[in-house]
């Protein structure tokens, strides 16, 4: 097997790290950042997608580049990183060692709403700033937690921008579903509170489980509705259901759009280009949207033999520049830390970036699409990387 | 539980007095542990609390139960619900007597199925109560998840859990010693025999099941605190209930001492192993537990109780 | 005659569309010793489950001490005061010899007293069985033998008026099947219990009981002295599809 | 085709599926109460190698079924002879058959997964095969999960001819019955047993195959397929090979008519309902005898 995956690669890694540090204790100078992420369990799948091999690039990155800069000093940088297996016990039992045993300099968040959810009283209270990248939700806006960024746009950014899409467009009409998750809930309120301003009809809503295994009844009902778009608030496996599902009876509105995995690379390669071609989904970049975009990408793919996917892992990567720039500039009090990322505008990979409270306010929602095998940015128009294929050819 | 009898109550007031003993001690390891430490100690006495409940019903009737994660999720969501009108410790109460009320419900439906019927009928019922639970609050409540913002300090969630946990022991204690225990060894063997000897069977179970649920409701209560998010796939989390079975039943289900040992045991074992490998751990983990069952079929406590078997 | 203790009326018992027991009746007073015989396949252990509640009748009424237990469960025979032994000992095999006789003292024996206890104590019953040297072995240890003289003991402890006994001299030995009668009638006259029994070795049986009752295809077809029921020509009839019947009956 | 047909075919469909997930365990569990708890993690397995093989060596994954079947039944009887038949041998009882099954499963489960994470990383896969819509009477349904359906209807009409009417089929049921009755006319147990495991796997690992044409798949994609296993199992009656076909499909109908007149949010309400109200009712599985 000649197939480097990021789970072995981490391993191999930081196993070699592990073995070795005994022998070379990992010197004063050393700054550490620790993390609980799943590395094992459900969570797993976006974890491993999304954020590890990111923190783990990024660590490698910079001590390649002699550490980083803290009062004229270069450190190399150290992770302290443990699998939380998936479980919210674990996952605040873990960052409580790395806060109050292990005494890190500095966390990088763990994966999911849930996980960061149950982190942010520790965060607050021994003063670790987060930046989040796989939390996304009012409800996390509203704690009002110091210490808490969220890097993603929140749900109703998003939705807002898919509106101003579809009023672009003159779409009128619109079927709904979403899963019954935190995600699907507060994207459905959103987009319900967005379709009403711009005056567009949701002819159907219907809600789902994880776990369904068919959603045909319901997408043939929607088609005999014939709504001018289809938007499914999803996670992973209704993004892949409802894609098949929806090819297979036919059902091939003037907009498609779905939610989270819509910008996996494996969504691509598992439903084919041929077949993904028009359909739209959250995302925020691609290797086009610049030229940090786009060593990034390729820095990834060299490191991990695949692709990032095209939402959330850039909002990570950002979210490790932000944290670099903030210990170069102010060191590693964290208090200082916290500061300098409230007060400043960032420069990142996917733009300027701003905070409001845990708002990322500077990102705003953007609606990509797969075309000829790359996920387009097709809305806002001042940041497309492409003009939209509209309405979505049939599918192939 | 009526009074126990006299000869079977002989080391009863000892191993009381040894619990709160033992009690006493872990109380004071707040003020000696670190936060982290203190966390793994929260996590020992919670499985052992569970792993003790569970075995209290399961363990002499033989009956395998996957419901631990449904009581401990409706406690968890006690929690969820009451924490802003209600104190902490009442919660806990609460959700201690609402995971006892759903035991002798399902109780009562459910427990003349055996085997492996039990255990699949009960697991389907927590399942059914998480996505219940689900569809309530999603249609009701619009959310998905509650959010607790006042969580009391880790030293009280520590303490709390500790009483659970000891209360949890005393109970079995008593049990083992009481007519109920008796009954409950009775049916274990044949249920039928203990009926035609006038035990009413279905009372016994439907009491002991229920008693015994009391502690993983009160646990979830206890517990919830922590994660600041309460969603339904979390707290009732179908891994709770496997663990609680795994480490009863390598522990030794028919013994008091083995859920303990085996609790503590695992807990440390498996956040050494997580924390020293954190890659291969659940591989040597699966490894061990395959070998674990193979030799040491009696269980953990077959390594420090010898149980004697004459042949006459 | 004083009022039946235990009065069985009409007892059907089918199983779909076969019919085991077929309207039995039988009326058992204190301090009787009945045999219930038949041949193989005539219903007699289904008719006994009947009797304990252990399987309920199709049809017909149960009743015990002027209480109708139609349709009870078997806890509310024993605590009626029925007490029953099975075909195979069915003990806790887990427990020591001590705890199953316990078992039975605390649950269903702790209803009653005897107006004279003889069997008070654990001590006591495994005593009078021969089994207080096996007190602390677990019952599943014990030789079969052994096993069944426990099965008694556990159905003494239970503190019976009517104690039902299914085949408790099976594959005995001919002293041992002796000493196992003897010791029924000891029971008996001791506590004044009423003891129905059931074997198949008809010939031990027949020394020992004042009354019998044959059943034959689930019917009952004969009910009285032993010595009468043994000639009555219906009776030889129906065993005489058995091997060895003739010298099994002539006792 | 009708509205109505139409629902019940794609009901009947998903059953299909359902069905194809549980006959490897209903044939260990049925026939040999090993209680393999770690069912979903062979099934990933069979799913990964079948994915595997079509995306490196680009052979079609119809073809490598066999190989898959082949591979996971060797796996079978070694699994068998290291973890079961010590367990099978010293166990008083069924109860304690399950128990132990059950418990080794557990650690089957931890090591199965994690050694697949390890190897190929927890990232979601997935292939396009079979993805084309096929046209049956005006219904269009996807060709994969025909497939699968397929399958699910000709194993177990297969696995019920077998067992009815050869004789390791005799055998398999005499032992299930009793195994020292089958031992004593001469049922070799010691082969037989490893056998009946092999095939349970193999099955697992077929599904898999199937299953990775459908739906993406991950490390941690196997302990739902378990639970559905177990529940098409229970609902089917153990052992009964039309049972689970049967089971699968009722819980099929019932999510897709269920779904239609209630809405998708109660599907699981739904599923586990059926199953605590059937268990209820009969203990023994609708298809029980």
């Amino acid at each position: 097997m000649n197939r480097s995956t990021p789970i072995r690669g981490i391993a191999v890694a930081l196993t070699a790290a592990a073995v070795l540090a005994p022998a070379m204790p990992a010197s004063a100078q050393d700054i550490r950042i620790g993390y609980a992420i799943a590395r094992s369990g459900p969570w797993a799948v976006g974890a491993q997608v999304t954020q590890e091999p990111n923190y783990v690039m990024w660590a490698e990155q910079v001590n390649a580049a002699g550490g980083l800069n803290v009062g004229g000093k270069k450190r190399k940088v150290e992770l302290v990183a443990y699998d939380d297996r998936s479980n919210m016990e674990t996952v605040v039992r873990t960052y409580e060692k790395l806060m109050t045993s292990d005494k890190v300099d500095l966390i990088l968040p763990p994966w999911g709403t849930g996980a960061n959810f149950a982190i942010m009283p520790l965060a607050a209270k021994h003063g670790y700033p987060m930046l989040s990248c796989t939390a996304a939700g009012r409800k996390l806006i509203g704690m009002k937690n110091p210490y808490f960024f969220a890097l993603l746009q929140q749900p109703d950014v998003i939705m807002d921008a898919l509106a101003e899409y579809m009023v672009a467009r003159k779409v009128k009409t619109a079927a709904v579903i979403h899963v019954d998750e935190l995600f699907g809930l507060e994207m459905y309120t959103g987009l319900e509170a967005s379709m009403k301003r711009k005056g567009i009809q949701i002819v159907e809503k219907k809600s789902y489980p994880l776990g369904i295994k068919d959603l045909s009844p319901v997408l043939k009902g929607m088609q005999a509705k014939k709504p001018d778009a289809f938007i499914g608030l999803t996670y992973p496996p209704g993004t892949f259901l409802s894609t098949g599902q929806s090819k297979a009876i036919g059902f091939s509105p003037k907009i498609f759009y779905l939610a989270v995995a819509t910008a996996f690379p494996v969504y691509r390669d598992k439903m084919t280009p041929a077949t993904v071609e028009g359909v739209m989904g959250i995302g925020s970049w691609n290797p086009k949207t610049g030229a940090e975009a786009k060593a990034y990408f390729d820095a990834h793919v060299k490191r991990w033999k695949k692709e990032p996917d095209r939402w959330a892992s850039a909002h990570c990567w950002a979210g490790l520049q932000i944290l670099q720039a903030a210990v170069e500039k102010v060191g590693l009090d964290r208090k200082k830390i916290r500061d300098y990322i409230a007060g400043t505008e960032h420069a990142t990979i996917i733009g300027k970036m701003r905070f409001k409270g845990s708002e990322n306010v500077s990102t705003p929602g953007v609606v990509s699409q797969w075309q000829n095998g790359e996920f387009e940015v097709v809305w806002p128009p001042q940041r497309a990387t492409s003009a939209a294929l509209f309405p979505k050819p049939d599918w192939k | 539980m009526s009074l126990p009898s006299p000869s079977r109550m002989r080391g009863v007031p000892f191993a009381l007095v040894l619990t709160a003993g033992g009690g006493l001690v872990l109380a004071t390891l707040p003020w000696l542990l670190s936060d982290f430490l203190l966390a793994l100690a929260l996590s020992c006495l919670m499985f052992a609390a569970l792993a003790v409940s569970w075995s209290m019903f399961c363990g002499p009737t033989n009956y395998l139960s996957l419901a631990t994660s449904a009581f401990f999720g409706l406690g968890a969501y006690v929690t969820a619900w009451g924490l802003e009108s209600m104190p902490y410790g009442l919660t806990v109460l609460v959700g201690g007597l609402v995971g006892a009320a759903f035991a002798a419900l399902i109780g009562l439906a459910v427990l003349h199925l055996r085997g492996a019927y039990f255990a699949v009928i009960t697991f389907g019922l927590t399942e059914l109560t998480l996505h219940s639970v689900t569809y309530l609050e999603k249609t009701y409540a619009n959310t998905a998840g509650r959010i607790i913002s006042e969580a009391p300090e880790n030293t009280v969630i520590y303490w709390t859990v500790l009483a659970v946990t000891l209360l949890a022991i005393a109970t079995a204690i008593l049990v083992r010693a009481s007519r109920l225990g008796f009954a409950l060894s009775g049916i274990g063997g044949d249920e039928e025999r203990a009926q035609t000897l006038g035990v009413n069977t279905r009372r016994v179970k439907v009491i002991a099941f229920s008693l015994s649920a009391f502690f993983p409701g009160a646990l979830g209560a206890a517990m919830a605190v922590r994660w600041t998010y309460i969603e339904p796939l979390s707290v009732f989390n179908p891994f709770i209930g496997f663990q609680t079975v795994l480490i009863a039943m390598v522990g030794g289900a028919q013994t008091l001492l083995g859920p303990i040992v085996s609790s503590v045991f695992f807990s440390l074992l498996t956040e050494f192993l997580r924390l020293r490998f954190p890659y291969a751990f659940l591989i040597v983990l699966g490894l061990l537990l395959v070998v674990l069952v193979l030799y040491l079929p009696g269980g953990l406590a077959s390594l420090f109780v010898r149980r004697g078997r004459q042949h006459a | 005659m004083p009022e039946a203790l235990l009065s069985a009326r009409g007892v059907s018992v089918r199983f779909g569309g076969l019919t085991a027991v077929n309207g039995v009746d039988l009326d058992v007073h204190p301090g009787e010793l009945v045999g219930i015989i038949g041949p193989n396949g005539a219903g007699k252990t289904t008719f006994f489950h009947t009797l304990s509640g252990v399987l309920k009748p199709t049809e017909g009424r149960l009743v015990v001490a002027g209480d109708d237990l139609t349709g009870r469960a078997p806890y509310v025979y024993a605590a009626h005061g029925v007490a029953r032994t099975f075909q195979t000992p069915r003990v806790f095999r887990d427990m020591p010899a001590a705890d199953n006789v316990r078992f039975a003292l605390e649950f269903a024996g702790r209803l009653r007293r005897h107006a004279h206890d003889a069997f008070d104590d654990v001590e006591t019953i495994l005593g009078f069985l021969g089994l207080a040297e096996m007190a602390a072995v677990p019952a599943g240890a014990l030789t079969p033998a052994r096993q069944r003289l426990l099965e008694i003991g556990v159905a003494l402890g239970a503190r019976p008026r009517v104690l039902l006994l299914d085949e408790v001299a099976a594959g005995l030995t001919h002293t041992e099947v002796d000493a196992t009668a003897q010791l029924i009638r000891r029971v008996r006259d001791e506590l004044g219990v009423a003891v129905i029994w059931i074997e198949h070795a008809v010939r031990v049986l027949m020394n020992y009981v004042e009354r019998v009752a044959v059943l034959h295809q689930g019917a009952k077809i004969a009910d009285g002295d032993p010595r009468a029921v043994a000639r009555a020509p219906e009776v030889i009839e129906a065993y005489l599809g058995e091997d060895g019947a003739p010298e099994r009956i002539a006792a | 085709m009708g509205f109505w047909l139409e629902l019940a075919a794609s009901g009947l469909i998903t059953g299909g599926i359902y069905a194809v997930v549980a006959i490897g365990l209903n044939l260990q569990y049925g026939l040999m109460r090993i209680m393999n708890i770690s069912h979903g993690e062979f099934l990933m397995l069979g799913a990964y190698l079948t994915w595997l093989a079509h995306t490196t060596l680009k052979i079609n994954p119809i073809l490598l079924l066999p190989v898959v079947a082949i591979a996971m039944f060797l796996l079978g009887v070694v699994v068998y002879r290291l973890c079961f038949r010590r367990i099978a041998r010293a166990a008083p009882t069924v109860e304690v058959i399950e128990a132990r099954s059950l418990l080794v499963g557990f650690g089957l489960m931890f090591l199965v997964q994690n050694t697949v994470n390890l190897i190929w990383g927890a990232d979601l896969r997935g292939y396009s095969f079979m993805a084309e819509p096929v046209d049956i009477g005006g219904a269009r349904f996807m060709a994969n999960r025909l497939l699968v359906f397929g399958f699910a209807v000709a194993a177990s009409l297969g696995l019920l001819a077998l067992l009815r009417w050869t004789m390791i089929g005799k055998a398999v049921r005499a032992m299930m019955q009793s195994p020292t009755g089958a031992q004593l006319v001469g049922v070799d147990t010691g082969t037989l047993h490893p056998v009946v495991f092999g095939a349970g796997l193999a099955l697992a690992g077929v599904a898999g195959g199937l299953l990775s044409m459908v739906y993406e798949i991950s490390p941690s994609m196997g302990e739902p397929y378990t639970v559905t296993a177990l529940i098409v199992i229970t609902l089917g009656g153990l052992g009964s090979a039309i049972g689970s076909l049967l089971g699968g499909f009722l819980l099929g109908l019932v999510e897709a008519f269920g779904m239609h007149f209630t809405n998708p949010s109660l599907k699981m309400v739904l599923s586990y309902g059926v199953l605590v109200a059937v268990l209820v009712a009969r203990p023994k599985g609708l298809f029980a005898r």
